[in-house]
């Protein structure tokens, strides 16, 4: 089936996640979607899949105009998607995820479900146990399962949404494979991803979003070079940033492995310097935040060793790497990092270290006028935090740092600020770097991390890079390392 | 025009007045009554006018149509007032911790009073200490405790209230009898009491129904004693609180279900009878004893044995009429059935009813009924032991009325608990 | 408060009120019969307005606990039992000391011992819940369940009346160890200084204490609370702890100044009572005192309906839930139809 | 004790057992859709109020009618109060305990409330009916097959929901529903609709329980009449892992243990019988304790692998993941 998406619009409040932006899939073929993290990859694709209702634009289906309202819309015109977290039912075994949602009579006929199954499954090559339950599933398990299953329902456009995050190098190849299959069998396939590997490898052609507008269009293959330079834009910014590095060792990272569900991050050694501003690039979910939450002490590393300031941290608590002066900036600011229904007055008086019973609301609010005023926050001290904008917010997280800060942590440190906070937040961070804080910090912004960085270390699935003065840094190379192609890493020797 | 007067009181008071307001506004918030001024438009009729009005309170301790001991208590108290003109009852019932939590006996006879009663009854045995403090903090209004001992100058615990009374039937001649009703009801010797909570009453009782009933299965069904079981099983309170006792109902099922063709009530509510109904109804040759109302009989009365009963309205008459004459003195007031007619309602407090499916039998009942009033019969003579096999009366001894009434354990012989 | 929400919230109780009156209706009543009858009932003679006066104490305490479960985002349901094994370590208190100590001592160290009971009895909810991870409703119910069948095993058992089993309780206390009353009324001056002090500690702790902060933070948003520094475990069981505690001071209120004794079901319903309170005031401590006498003065005035009209005193129930459950759901239009981008408090369970 | 003795005795629990399987399948439909109806205590007692009333003042009609009335009556009932549970959670989103709770309250006032005038009085009850064929089996037919058609009913309701659950494509759905509702709705359901349906049914469910017990098993109205077995209810459900076999055995065993408690008290007469009272329920609910901590699920982890799922499968104690949680549709 030809799927054509006109002219979609779709806005989040101030944010223009997609602005007029067409694509056309011809059946039989496998487009790629590529684009950084809040390029608008998915708010587009989630619109085709009825998850989220376009602003204004045409969704047309063999060249007919079609209205998608919801999921069940969307299935019903045989397009399904595959979601880069799995959304199915853990609890429940193999063959019923495949059952739920399935039509057919009101009694289920498992064994006429299992067979379909069994000869999906054989038809791809993919092993699946029937009667495991899904929470004991690979997520690469749990996405071949999902194939199956929309494939049963007879789709004939399939959504695959960073299908590559998570699963093992074995799996991939069975996808790929599975993928390739697909097309010639004349289903149209749409191929969200920002690795150009498995863009090169997988599709006919590929449509580049960037700040949610299409950035161009390209056959494959295609160089590298070019693809970069749809994604990125431009040349990289040139460094901003004053020397503010010292020659002390600040955090001292050893051998270091940690495990979650979704990623094992290796990363060996690390040494960041009194004053230095680490930038980890890459793409999200590569393993920077992995890294962040263990230095903050909220993740524990499987292995390895971490000391700060030479000071040995790796079995602390967290209120010890707080008394430590290790501060930590989450990315989802009302979620992880402020309380909403409390006002900056109170987040201030929460933070303020004091031996008293009582608070002192006087004292508390004479130093909530000053940081209000110091950190330029558009907000009275009894302003409730989720009323304040984001950047605001940030402004306000900034403002409750520890002093003295030794170690800061920053995820996307300036996302969702204009131009002008932007510039503030960071000319704060520098001046406490030049007092000697060291600034770990992740974002999607390449221009941010080669402005304010003095080292850049590029994540790509749970691997880090050894880490490279911005100096040393280009565009092409950059991109190819956040494409997935580490020259080197910081581990030694992959333990296998 | 009393409210009036009652809020002036209130609002004498600088602390109530205060208050008073918040609550006037709370309470105008709580209904939407467009006539607030409740005072002109009270519905109620204030004793005004006829002062000589003798307003008599009473405190239940279940509800009034419980079908046993609280309806027999109401119907009685109200058979009373019929007979004195100028008489008037209020009364509350349910009174309990579970059915009005956080109400004490007490402080529901303070509202009675201040209703204008001069004459309160508290009518169960767990309503003593109310009955006491009331009668103290009262000393003007006459305080009869139905089933309680405190005026019992021979009892155990005498408390010398000239303004409290107790009234109560000897109804141990009503379970000796109701035991006997069972004996000769049972097919399979197995006789199952519903017991309330356990007490000296009902210790009493049980243990009655008990000798009563083996007295006729040895004397009439001439059967040896220890072919008949008897067992008792204690829901904990006089009627089912549910989550806090066991449920009667379900009592009644285990009994009739597991074998006892025959189940005696000794609790003021009418499990027994109802799931006795649906046991027959279903096919199972069970039968029952009902207890405490003289109409027991009348939910089943195809598989009813009899129901001993309270007749409670001349005995409160009685008392009544002397609280009114100001002639009223402390009595503990214990009646025997009036053995000329037990079932005479001007004379006897104690009384049976005899049920359809006694049938044949019914000639043994009367019998023993005879025995027992003209003395022949005493199934309270010895040699008697309690369960735990220390001898309660010796060979020829006759129990004492003290020794009957605060009997300590439940007899030999008996299945159950005795505490 | 907006205003938006006070006009939805005056929407729903005049809502409420046209529901009571149906139902005062329904079964063949005059709603200003109904009102004079509780007026009458609550405030007609002095004893009876002493007894809204004693009830209200428990109320108070409860209420005042409550609060901080609730600003720690908990729905402590197990207050009745908190309630009720408080009174029973009071009364073991008693029963153990009233022959040796000076009855004012006793006195002192059964309120204290019932807080200690209700501490406990609290914390035990708040470990289940913390960590058996049983969600603090069920953990709270089901030792309910527990103190109650401790209090009917007491009361039957060991510390049974002489020859009597009865659901009336252990036998009384000696007279010097009740608590002194106004006058002969039922009212404790020493029970209500107690209630009275405890809504102020708590206006206090959660208006004016860095604990009292950190709950409020703990309650909204754990995680997050976690990020700032903040030790939320602790948090939790504290909340569950103070809560048990003023609980378990209303248990040995009830013991000292109410029954003079142990009974089944000492809580009365008292805790359940609170929760509705509770509710009814949100997170507003200073709330909690008229919207306590209203609903003290409705239990006891509602006595006076099987007197006077013949109706179920029940009613009192009706209109305290009633009054709650249309001031949940303005609650919840006010919200649906604010932007969505705030959350409600206590979203899920 | 014989045989021939505890038969009785189990046909009797399990008999008895009927308002409570009618109660905690309606409870465990609503829950494994996602909502925790917290209002049972109050939906029983007002569906046995009201289904009395209804039968009494009909009586006049004939008892089958009568009963019918009642039953459909306390139906209605329970669904209305499921709707308020609804409406508050799901579409106005306050937290399904608080409305829960207060409509637990308040149900229990309104029924002693409205049903004074019907406290105590004898009023129509189900008949009993001995099923030909099956009554004669040997010790089944004396277990089973002796009591009335709500019972037979009830048996046939627990394989209807267990049917509906594991056989039909729509129960798979609301399991799922519960699970993962995000996943529901990618998968084309209207979550929220369904949430509605399973909550009003699971209510109308639980208001025939309340039926049950005033037309069948505790005939008649008093105050209270049902008390404590709403909240015995929302403790079997968890009790019976939210899968309806295991409920309806769990809400045997209660029914079994009440009995064992009357029978216990004589044979053990060391401790007071008003424990024996109390019993059933404080031991059901400290099992639940016991079966749902964390502990449980360690030792589970120890057995041999193809053992583990079995047991699991048997003594699992998680909750539908998405219990008690408000469904927001992006």
């Amino acid at each position: 089936m030809k799927v054509e998406l006109k002219d979609i619009s779709k806005r989040f409040g101030n944010v223009h996640a997609n602005d007029r932006v067409s694509l056309t899939v011809e059946a039989g073929t496998i487009h790629g979607l590529l684009g950084e993290n809040g390029a608008g990859k998915s708010t587009l694709v989630k619109v085709l899949s009825g998850f989220i209702s376009r602003d204004s634009g045409a969704v047309l289906l063999d060249g007919k105009s079609v209205e998608i309202k919801t999921p069940a819309d969307a299935i019903a015109r045989k397009i399904g998607m595959l979601h880069q977290d799995p959304l199915d039912f853990p609890p429940l075994s193999v063959l019923d995820n495949f059952i739920v949602g399935k039509t057919g009579t009101g009694l289920i006929d498992r064994q006429r479900s299992l067979r379909q199954l069994q000869q999906l499954s054989t038809h791809f090559n993919f092993n699946l146990n029937h009667y495991e339950t899904v929470a004991n599933l690979t997520v690469g398990e749990r996405q071949q399962l999902e194939i199956l299953r929309l494939l049963s329902l007879g789709v004939s456009t399939l959504i695959l949404d960073e299908p590559t995050t998570g699963i093992s190098a074995s799996q991939k190849t069975a996808l790929f494979k599975a993928m390739k299959q697909l097309a010639s069998e004349g289903k149209s396939i749409i191929f969200v991803s920002h690795k150009l590997e498995d863009v090169e490898e997988l599709c006919d052609r590929v449509t580049v979003l960037r700040h949610g507008k299409v950035r161009g269009r390209a056959e494959i293959p295609c160089p590298d070079a070019v693809l970069i330079d749809l994604m990125f834009g431009r040349e990289l910014a040139p460094p901003l940033k004053p020397q503010t590095r010292q020659s002390e060792p600040a955090l001292q990272l050893e051998k270091i492995r940690v495990d979650t569900d979704r990623l094992t991050l290796r990363l060996g050694d690390l040494t960041a310097y009194k004053g230095e501003v680490i930038g980890l690039a890459g793409l999200e979910g590569s393993g920077q935040q992995q890294l962040l939450l263990m230095c903050a002490g909220l993740l524990r590393a499987s292995t390895g060793q971490i000391r700060v300031n030479g000071v040995e941290m790796t079995h602390e608590s967290y209120s010890k790497y707080l008394d430590r002066g290790i501060g930590y900036l989450p990315a989802d600011r009302l979620k992880d990092g402020l309380v909403s229904g409390l006002s900056i007055q109170d987040h201030v008086a929460l933070r303020t270290p004091s031996r008293s019973l009582f608070v002192d609301w006087k004292e508390t609010l004479k130093q909530t006028v000053q940081a209000i005023a110091t950190f330029n926050i558009r907000g009275k001290p009894n302003t409730l935090v989720e009323r304040l904008s984001g950047g605001n917010q940030q402004r306000t997280q900034l403002a409750l740092l520890p002093v003295p800060l030794n170690l800061l942590l920053m995820e996307h440190p300036t996302r969702g600020l204009d131009i002008e906070s932007v510039l503030w937040v960071w000319q704060q961070l520098i001046a406490r770097c030049q007092t000697g804080t060291t600034i770990l910090f992740m974002s999607s912004d390449l221009d941010e991390i080669m402005r304010y960085s003095d080292r850049v270390i590029v994540f790509s699935g749970g691997q880090a890079s050894h880490p490279i003065a911005v100096s040393d840094l280009t565009a092409d190379r950059l991109g190819q390392m956040i494409g997935g192609r580490l020259s080197d890493t910081l581990e030694p020797s992959v333990i296998s | 025009m009393r409210l009036n007067g009652l809020t002036m009181t209130a609002m004498n008071n600088p602390t109530l007045k205060r208050w008073g307001w918040v609550t006037a506004l709370g309470l105008l918030l709580g209904s939407c009554s467009p006539s607030a001024k409740a005072p002109d438009s009270a519905p109620q009729s204030p004793a005004t006018g006829a002062a000589k009005d003798f307003t008599v309170g009473m405190v239940l301790v279940g509800p009034k149509q419980d079908g046993g001991w609280n309806q027999a208590q109401f119907e009685g108290i109200q058979a009373a007032l019929k007979t004195i003109p100028g008489t008037k009852l209020e009364y509350v019932d349910k009174v309990n911790v579970a059915d009005r939590p956080n109400v004490k006996g007490s402080q529901v006879a303070d509202d009675l009073i201040n209703k204008g009663a001069k004459f309160v009854i508290f009518n169960s045995d767990d309503f003593k200490d109310d009955a006491l403090a009331t009668a103290k903090k009262h000393p003007d209004v006459t305080v009869i405790h139905a089933s309680g001992d405190y005026a019992w100058k021979e009892g155990k615990n005498f408390k010398n209230q000239p303004n409290l009374g107790n009234i109560m039937g000897r109804m141990e001649y009503g379970k000796m009898i109701a035991g006997c009703a069972a004996a000769l009801g049972t097919e399979t010797g197995k006789i199952g009491y519903l017991g309330p909570l356990i007490n000296d009453e009902t210790r009493r009782y049980a243990s009655s129904a008990y000798v009563g009933a083996k007295y006729c299965w040895e004397n009439y069904r001439k059967k040896p004693a220890q072919d008949l079981t008897f067992k008792v099983t204690w829901i904990g309170f006089w009627f089912n609180i549910p989550g806090k006792t066991l449920d009667p109902t379900k009592v009644a099922d285990d009994y009739y279900n597991g074998g006892y063709d025959v189940v005696m009530s000794g609790i003021d509510t009418p499990e027994v009878a109802v799931q006795g109904k649906k046991a027959a109804e279903a096919g199972k040759k069970v039968k029952f004893v009902h207890y405490d109302l003289a109409t027991g009989c009348n939910l089943a009365p195809d598989i009813c044995l009899g129901v001993p009963y309270y007749n409670w309205s001349f005995p409160y008459a009685n008392s009544i009429k002397k609280a009114i004459d100001s002639k009223y003195v402390s009595e503990f007031t214990w009646l025997p059935p009036d053995w000329k007619n037990i079932n005479n309602p001007e004379t006897s407090m104690v009384g049976f009813n005899e049920g359809a499916a006694l049938g044949d039998n019914k000639k043994f009942l009367d019998e023993f009924i005879k025995g027992l009033g003209d003395g022949s019969i005493n199934p309270f003579k010895g040699p008697l032991n309690f369960q735990d096999g220390t001898p309660f009366l010796k060979e020829g001894e006759v129990a004492t009325d003290q020794q009957i009434w605060y009997l300590p354990q439940l007899l030999a012989g008996m299945e159950g608990s005795s505490k | 408060m907006t205003k938006r929400i006070f006009y939805y919230q005056l929407a729903s109780i005049a809502l409420a009120i046209v529901f009571i009156t149906a139902i005062i209706l329904v079964v063949g009543a005059s709603p200003p019969s109904v009102i004079t009858a509780m007026w009458s009932g609550a405030f007609g003679t002095v004893g009876q307005f002493a007894r809204v006066i004693a009830t209200l104490a428990p109320l108070l305490l409860c209420a005042s606990g409550l609060l901080f479960t609730f600003t720690a985002g908990l729905y402590n349901l197990g207050i009745e039992g908190q309630i009720a094994f408080g009174a029973i370590v009071s009364t073991l208190a008693i029963r153990l000391t009233q022959d040796s100590l000076p009855p004012a001592l006793v006195i002192v160290l059964a309120i204290l011992m019932g807080g200690v009971g209700g501490t406990l009895w609290g914390l035990l909810a708040g470990v289940l819940n913390v960590y058996g991870r049983i969600n603090e409703i069920f953990s709270g119910l089901g030792l309910n369940f527990v103190a109650d069948g401790l209090a009917l095993y007491l009361i039957f058992g060991p510390w049974k009346r002489e020859g009597v089993a009865s659901m009336s309780g252990t036998e009384q206390f000696p007279e010097s160890l009740w608590l002194p009353t106004f006058g002969n009324t039922d009212a404790s001056p020493i029970a209500l200084l107690i209630a009275i002090a405890a809504v102020a500690i708590t206006l206090i702790i959660l208006r004016g204490t860095y604990f009292g902060l950190r709950l409020r933070a703990v309650g909204q948003n754990l995680r997050a609370s976690y990020v700032l520094g903040i030790p939320s475990i602790r948090q939790l069981l504290s909340a569950f702890a103070i809560c048990g505690g003023f609980a378990g001071i209303a248990g040995a209120l009830q013991v000292l100044a109410v029954f003079h004794r142990l009974i089944p079901n000492i809580s009365s319903g008292l805790g359940y009572l609170a929760l509705l309170v509770a509710m009814l005031v949100g997170l507003n401590a200073w709330f909690i005192l008229p919207v306590a006498f209203f609903f003290s003065a409705l239990n006891i005035g509602s006595l006076q309906l099987p007197l006077d009209l013949d109706l179920e005193s029940s009613l009192a129930g009706v209109i305290q839930g009633t009054l709650v459950l249309f001031v949940l759901l303005a609650r919840g239009v006010s919200e649906s139809l604010r932007k969505p981008s705030t959350t409600p408090l206590h979203k899920g369970y | 004790m014989d045989i021939a003795q505890i038969t009785p005795i189990l046909a009797t629990a399990i008999a008895t057992s009927t308002p409570l399987v009618f109660a905690c399948l309606g409870e465990t439909i609503a829950e494994r859709a996602g909502v925790i109806n917290l209002s049972a205590e109050g939906t029983i007692l007002l569906g046995a109020m009201t289904s009395f009333a209804i039968a009494k003042t009909l009586e006049g009609s004939g008892t089958v009618p009568s009963l019918l009335a009642g039953f459909a009556g306390a139906a209605v009932v329970g669904a209305a109060i499921a709707l308020i549970v609804a409406l508050g959670t799901l579409t106005l989103k306050q937290s399904q305990v608080a409305i829960g709770f207060v409509l637990a309250l308040l149900g229990a006032s309104l029924s002693s409330f409205l049903g004074n005038s019907f406290v105590r009085i004898p009023g129509p009850t189900v008949p009993s009916f001995k099923i030909p064929g099956l009554q004669n089996l040997p010790l089944l037919g004396n277990l089973l097959f002796q009591s009335d058609l709500l019972v037979y009913l009830s048996y046939a309701a627990i394989a209807l929901v267990w049917v509906y659950f594991y056989r039909t494509r729509a129960g798979l759905m609301l399991r799922a529903i519960g699970e993962q509702p995000n996943a529901a709705f990618a998968r084309g359901t209207n979550v929220v609709k369904m949430r509605y349906i399973y909550t009003l049914i699971g209510g109308a469910m639980m208001g025939i329980a309340g039926a049950a017990f005033s037309l069948d098993f505790k005939a008649g109205w008093s105050h209270m009449h049902t008390a404590g077995y709403g909240w015995i209810a929302l403790a079997i459900v968890i009790f019976g892992g939210w899968n309806p076999l295991r409920v309806a055995l769990s809400c045997y065993l209660f029914g079994i243990l009440q009995s064992l408690a009357s029978v216990a008290q004589s044979s053990i007469p060391a401790i007071p019988s008003q424990v024996f009272n109390v019993a059933p329920f404080m031991l059901m609910i400290l099992l639940l304790v016991l079966t749902s901590s964390e502990w449980v699920e360690r030792v589970l982890k120890l057995l041999p692998s193809p053992l583990d799922r079995t047991a699991s499968e048997l003594i699992r104690s998680a909750p539908p993941a998405a219990l008690g949680k408000v469904f927001e549709q992006d």
